[in-house]
């Protein structure tokens, strides 16, 4: 089971990917009231192979529902960091797409995808189970075609996402053990 | 040819002059230490295993006093090889720890004499020289426990107020066999208790159980033993909570299976064919291990917890041999073997942690593995060990007892020692976790060295000795045989080749255990290792922290958190809340007022009433002498 | 003549309110100098029995040049409500802290700090507190540019430039409103 | 049969378990999902999962230990699994069950949980520390009425050996531990149920309060390693009953038949409760099963 080998291994691990994903829903805003029913029995998640993770080492999708201060954004960025790749962000409601109705507010972000690769976008103030259903159908749809490649494209960028997350912080940036590493086991 | 007699003197003689010398150049000490050990093992390991040889003094002596008489049988060399090798062990350790104590001397004087003493009392082939010796165990081991005591008044009292009253309730035992027998050579014993009137067999086995039970600090005679434990010298609790405690476990032995007899003993009164006051004793054993197992879980302390855990593990031994069957006492031993073995390991390891940290509570210590890997090591086999898990030694001892009490129809009692074994499983953790996993308490941790060169020599043996009786549990059986027939028991164990180990209801093969787990084991590793992307190797303070950052100074080590949970467990947290001294306490204040009121009424400062007492007793002695 | 009028003529002899009206039933508003707050809320907490402390707010008057610190206090029995309100300067702005009344005074007086630089004299601890390394002026302030310092901070996603002023649209409202 | 039959049987041994332990969480999953009124996921979403995770292409690891404590788990489940003879009468699918018996079985349980629990303890997660503790003292409470059942057991077949005690319920269903000892199966059936780690004894790996307790610092490849040893773990459980109570099974068919019975009737009994404390739990251990085990020990001593 080596993993640096393209074609039938990853097509078939792609498959598993996308038939189970373990979810990690960072309820930052108003959007966490989505959650339950989404993953309960009136939308029931559950058949897509979705299933809640309670800490980040073992989660696939993050789920970053609603607006983001700068203050949950560190811990946001400290969650994403230690996930494990493949890892996968869908973002909810327009606040995490443009600001939302926090347009003007002093400590919300405007974009998210500045500071953490997002996969899939959910349009909406509050975007309803339906939607987010669709969002991770659409997910899932990147992930078999294998361009949900977050992971890499933030390891491959770092420096340019670091900056953005310099300019919001300042020098209270986040300690660097949880992204950049030497040596292993 | 140097029979015990002389084995007995080499250490006393050497402590003596180690003392001495010692004031003149100072190794001498550590040298005439090393010489009698190294002397001792030699003739001791010589000596033909479970064969009766006998050996006297005969100088001349009054006529009732029949010399005083040495000999060696089956359980007195299953003992004895027991002491030789924990003697040496820790006169390892004491090389490493004591060298620059301020109580050097008094230490190896008093040390080397506790290690003649105890050969001396498995040696004794007669009353009085194993009282002799009982005691001179007792007083030495005593200035021993003060010695490095951060409470020595409290500690010390206790220590010696229970052992010396526990040595002369066997010492009127004694005298009461003497009167009877007319002689103190236990082979003239046997039949005169045989004789004697079914009370008097009951007075004597109680008289002779209360001095062992406090020497192996069986409940409600254990209080000596935590603070004893804990408080003595580092290096020297080991052979204490190792050795000292089966003296105990080896004088009833020797006094209820030979001497009084266990079939006496039913003759006075038998319940499931088990003599009634074994039957009392074995569910003392039983509550002690509970009770003390419950204890040492909520412990702070390092050496508290192992000194509570070894009260417990004793007590499976006093349960396992007061049954009186040939397999339980198999068992009992086996279990003296196991246990000696872990408790040495993990003393001497933990000895050797505080004396690298200077730190002795778990809320102080943590994440030493990557500083000490090989006390990790150690103290990983020690507990495997003390929670009795395969595929370790103390699984068998632990499996030999089970089946003696499913032999001999104790359900409840093996029930009952089950909770005790099950609950093991959290100190073991506690005392793993809190030394060498987790986080550091304090940032010095991360600069301490391994252990000094010393204890690892004692560590490695040890480990392979645990290891090597998992692997092959028929190893320790014909010895065990050996000193089971000296007590007039057939052999109980099933098991013919050293790979199994089979009695009364089943068995099991060590050999295939370890080594299927051995097997798997590097399958899995292997396999694991090639066919995966190696993993990040992670920074200490990168945790799941609910996605908070984590300083230096965040309180991330559980240490004593460990156990917290008992005490909200309802029957669990009242026994944890009660403590048997407190009993003690208020009796003794009952008996400080009537005694004082005893006084106000006897001793009122009247001449005459005195004189009337005088007469009295003047009369009483006059009425007996008169019969 | 109802509990809340006799409260409210009570009040007005003993501690001689700047204004005082009620803004809806049940609910009585008196504005009282700087040194009648503590005694006025000792009053209504230990006579009274308003045992219940609601909240402490303040309000911006940018125009004025002061801020008015809003205590809500209610009386669980008689279901009455009762701002006690003050006007302290807005620059250089301190107020001394009333934590010794109701505890969760600490916390409401720690956030009005933050979000207004409403210096509490002798509160035990006012640090930051919702708000993590925050440089710039109190961000509650109505001086405070919010669109500019956005501007300069974050970056705008593209289709979001023809934005409106807000302000356009509830200004009259707020102006009658501020007439009131 | 031939030494390389035997090999063969040896290998296939631990991963059959696997399969079918797997195929049931599935199960499992689904049947939970009916009772909710939902559809419930597929039957083989733990296989995927497990895949999954084995897929995953990094993991993180916090030292020596840390990278051990799952492999000692898989380790110490399947030597147990070893030791539980899955079928019985015919040559295949013993493992090694006569080298070993029901006391040896019952310790070598607790291994891989403590190999699981130093790894917890070097990941460093005061989570991960509280769960073991959790576990561990849920474990005095579950162990009684369990040991007490089979002391019942081994009291009245007069023999530790788990093959000898299939032998002698040999014989009809009459024959069978559970209709002739009914009280021990029961009380047994008690500290199962825990065993299983299911409500209300979920304690250890409680989401909400200890962030999924042991599992918490290990993602990726040692997940996986965990989700597989606690498949094969859920399995053995179900063989070991069967064995013990219900007279072992001769081939796969009647195993699974058996099996399944036993972990449908569990689940059903506990997919409608909520999670106990753990002083709930172990007080409860204590009161009425332990009581129950009682009454069926004395009724055999008094035989």
């Amino acid at each position: 089971m080596c993993t640096d080998n393209p074609g039938v291994w990853e097509y078939i691990a792609n498959w598993a990917r996308k038939h189970s994903i373990w979810v990690l829903a960072y309820g930052t805003g108003c959007g966490a009231i989505e959650m339950p029913p989404t993953m309960t029995s009136r939308y029931d998640a559950e058949r897509f192979g979705l299933r809640g993770a309670a800490t980040p080492r073992q989660a696939d999708l993050l789920i970053v529902s609603g607006y983001l201060a700068t203050k949950t954004l560190k811990r946001v960025i400290r969650t994403y960091e230690q996930m494990y790749d493949p890892k996968y962000v869908l973002a909810l409601g327009s606040c995490t797409i443009n600001g939302g109705m926090y347009w003007d507010s002093y400590n919300t972000i405007k974009k998210l995808d500045l500071y953490i690769p997002v996969d899939v976008y959910v349009a909406g103030c509050m975007p309803r189970p339906e939607a987010i259903i669709e969002g991770i159908i659409a997910l899932q749809k990147r992930i078999e075609e294998g361009r949900a490649e977050g992971a890499k494209k933030y390891r491959e960028n770092i420096e340019w996402y670091k900056k953005n997350q310099r300019e919001v912080f300042g020098d209270e940036m986040l300690p660097d053990y949880t992204w950049n590493f030497e040596g292993g086991i | 040819m140097i029979g015990p007699n002389n084995v007995v003197l080499i250490p006393i003689i050497a402590g003596i002059l180690a003392y001495f010398l010692g004031k003149i150049v100072k190794p001498a000490r550590e040298g005439l230490t090393l010489g009698s050990v190294l002397a001792v093992c030699y003739l001791v390991l010589k000596l033909p295993f479970g064969k009766a040889l006998s050996y006297s003094y005969n100088f001349n002596l009054p006529a009732y006093f029949d010399g005083l008489k040495f000999g060696t049988n089956g359980l007195s060399s299953f003992f004895a090889v027991i002491i030789v090798l924990s003697y040496l062990f820790i006169a390892f350790t004491a090389f490493a720890l004591v060298k620059d104590k301020e109580y050097h001397g008094t230490f190896y004087l008093f040390f080397n004499i506790v290690a003649g003493s105890l050969l001396g009392i498995v040696y004794a082939r007669d009353l009085m020289s194993f009282f002799i010796f009982w005691e001179m165990m007792t007083w030495s081991s005593y200035f021993l426990v003060i010695m490095n005591a951060k409470n020595p008044r409290k500690t010390g009292l206790t220590y010696i107020v229970l052992n010396v009253a526990g040595a002369y309730a066997m010492l009127s035992a004694i005298f009461m066999v003497y009167a009877a027998a007319g002689s103190f050579h236990f082979d003239k014993i046997n039949h005169a208790v045989a004789l004697m009137h079914n009370s008097k067999v009951l007075i004597i086995a109680v008289l002779f159980g209360i001095g062992f039970l406090v020497k192996m600090a069986t409940m409600p005679l254990h209080i000596w033993a935590p603070d004893a434990y804990t408080e003595s010298e580092d290096s020297f609790t080991g052979f204490f909570s190792g050795t000292l405690s089966k003296m105990g476990v080896y004088g009833f032995l020797l006094f209820f299976a030979t001497l009084i007899g266990f079939a006496n003993l039913k003759g006075v009164s038998s319940i499931k064919d088990t003599p009634t006051i074994g039957y009392v004793i074995a569910w003392l054993g039983v509550i002690t291990s509970v009770f003390a197992t419950f204890r040492a879980i909520v412990q702070d302390e390092v050496k508290r917890l192992l000194a509570y855990s070894s009260i417990a593990q004793v007590g499976y031994i006093v349960t396992a041999i007061s049954m009186g069957t040939s397999l339980g006492i198999a068992g009992g031993l086996y279990h003296a073997v196991m246990h000696t073995i872990i408790k040495l390991l993990l003393f001497i390891t933990v000895a050797g942690v505080i004396y690298r940290t200077g730190k002795e509570r778990f809320s102080e210590l943590g994440a030493l593995i990557t500083r000490m890997p090989l006390s990790f090591l150690a103290v990983l086999f020690g507990i495997i060990g003390l929670a009795g898990m395969p595929p370790f030694g103390g699984f068998a001892s632990k499996w030999v007892i089970y089946m003696s009490l499913l032999k001999s129809h104790h359900y409840i009692l093996l029930v009952a020692m089950i909770v005790s074994s099950t609950a093991a499983f959290l100190y073991c953790y506690k005392l793993i976790y809190g030394i060498f996993l987790g986080h550091p308490s304090s940032p010095e941790l991360m600069e301490v060295k391994e252990v000094p060169a010393f204890l690892r020599i004692a560590q490695i043996p040890l480990m392979l000795a645990l290891m090597i009786f998992g692997m092959l549990p028929g190893l320790l059986v014909p010895y065990i045989d050996k000193a089971v027939a000296s007590l007039g028991f057939a052999t109980s164990f099933t098991s013919t080749d050293i790979y199994t180990l089979s009695a009364a209801l089943g068995g099991f093969n060590g050999f295939v255990v370890i080594n299927v787990l051995g097997v798997i084991f590097v399958i899995v590793l292997i396999w694991y290792t090639l066919f995966f992307p190696k993993s990040k190797k992670l920074h200490r303070l990168d945790i799941y922290w609910a996605a908070e950052t984590p300083d230096e100074d965040t309180p991330l080590h559980y240490g004593y958190g460990i156990g917290a949970e008992l005490h909200r467990i309802p029957w669990v947290g009242a026994s944890l809340r009660r403590h048997i001294t407190t009993l003690y306490e208020k009796v003794a204040e009952q008996i400080n007022g009537i005694a004082s009121v005893m006084k106000d009424i006897l001793f009122n400062g009247d001449g005459q009433i005195y004189m009337l007492y005088a007469v009295l007793t003047l009369v009483a002695i006059i009425m007996f002498l008169g019969r | 003549m109802s509990y809340i009028e006799e409260l409210k003529d009570r009040l007005e002899g003993m501690f001689s309110p700047e204004k005082s009206y009620f803004p809806r039933e049940n609910l009585l508003s008196i504005r009282v100098s700087n040194s009648n707050v503590r005694g006025a809320l000792a009053h209504l907490r230990d006579v009274e029995g308003f045992k219940h402390f609601v909240m402490l707010s303040c309000v911006d008057w940018l125009e004025d040049g002061k801020f008015e610190l809003v205590y809500i206090v209610w009386h669980p029995e008689k279901k009455v409500t009762v701002m006690v309100k003050t006007l302290i300067d807005r620059d250089n702005a301190e107020f001394h802290s009333l934590h010794d009344m109701w505890r969760q005074l600490c916390t409401y007086e720690r956030e009005i700090w933050e979000m207004y630089g409403v210096n509490f004299i002798g509160h035990p601890r006012l640090e930051p507190f919702i708000l993590e390394d925050w440089k710039d002026m109190p961000p509650m302030r109505r001086d405070f540019d919010t669109l500019h310092y956005v501007n300069e901070h974050y970056e705008w996603r593209e289709g979001r430039e023809e934005s409106y002023q807000p302000r356009e649209y509830i200004g009259e409202v707020f102006d009658e409103w501020r007439k009131k | 049969m031939s030494t390389g039959m035997r090999i063969l049987d040896l290998i296939a041994y631990p991963f059959v378990a696997f399969l079918v332990g797997m195929l049931y969480m599935g199960v499992a999953r689904n049947i939970v999902g009916r009772i909710h009124r939902r559809w419930g996921p597929p039957v083989l979403q733990n296989l995927i999962d497990v895949f999954k995770l084995y897929r995953k292409r990094e993991a993180g690891s916090h030292g020596v230990m840390f990278h051990l404590g799952p492999i000692i788990m898989v380790t110490g489940v399947v030597t147990c699994l070893y030791f539980v003879p899955m079928l019985s009468g015919g040559k295949w699918l013993q493992g090694v069950s006569f080298e070993g018996d029901l006391i040896l079985v019952t310790y070598l349980m607790v291994l891989g949980a403590l190999g699981m629990a130093l790894g917890v303890g070097q990941g460093g997660v005061p989570f991960g520390v509280m769960g073991v503790t959790r576990g561990l003292t849920r474990l005095i409470g579950l162990e009684i009425p369990y040991f007490i059942a089979i002391i019942v057991l081994m009291a009245h077949y007069g023999t530790a050996s788990i093959n000898k005690i299939i032998e002698l319920q040999a014989g009809g269903i009459s024959n069978w531990a559970m209709f002739k000892l009914p009280l021990a199966f029961v009380a047994s059936l008690f500290s199962f149920w825990g065993m299983m780690g299911a409500s209300p004894f979920d304690i250890p790996g409680a989401p909400q309060e200890v962030a999924s307790g042991p599992a918490s610092e290990f993602g990726g490849k040692y997940l996986a390693l965990m989700m597989s040893s606690r498949g094969i773990f859920g399995f053995l459980k179900l063989a070991l009953w069967v064995d013990l109570f219900m007279g072992g099974a001769a081939n796969l068919l009647i195993l699974i038949a058996k099996t399944f019975a036993l972990f449908v009737t569990v689940l059903f009994v506990t997919s409608v409760y909520s999670r106990f404390k753990v002083e709930q739990a172990v007080d409860f251990m204590w009161r009425y099963p332990t009581l129950i085990g009682l009454i069926a020990l004395v009724i055999e001593m008094v035989r």
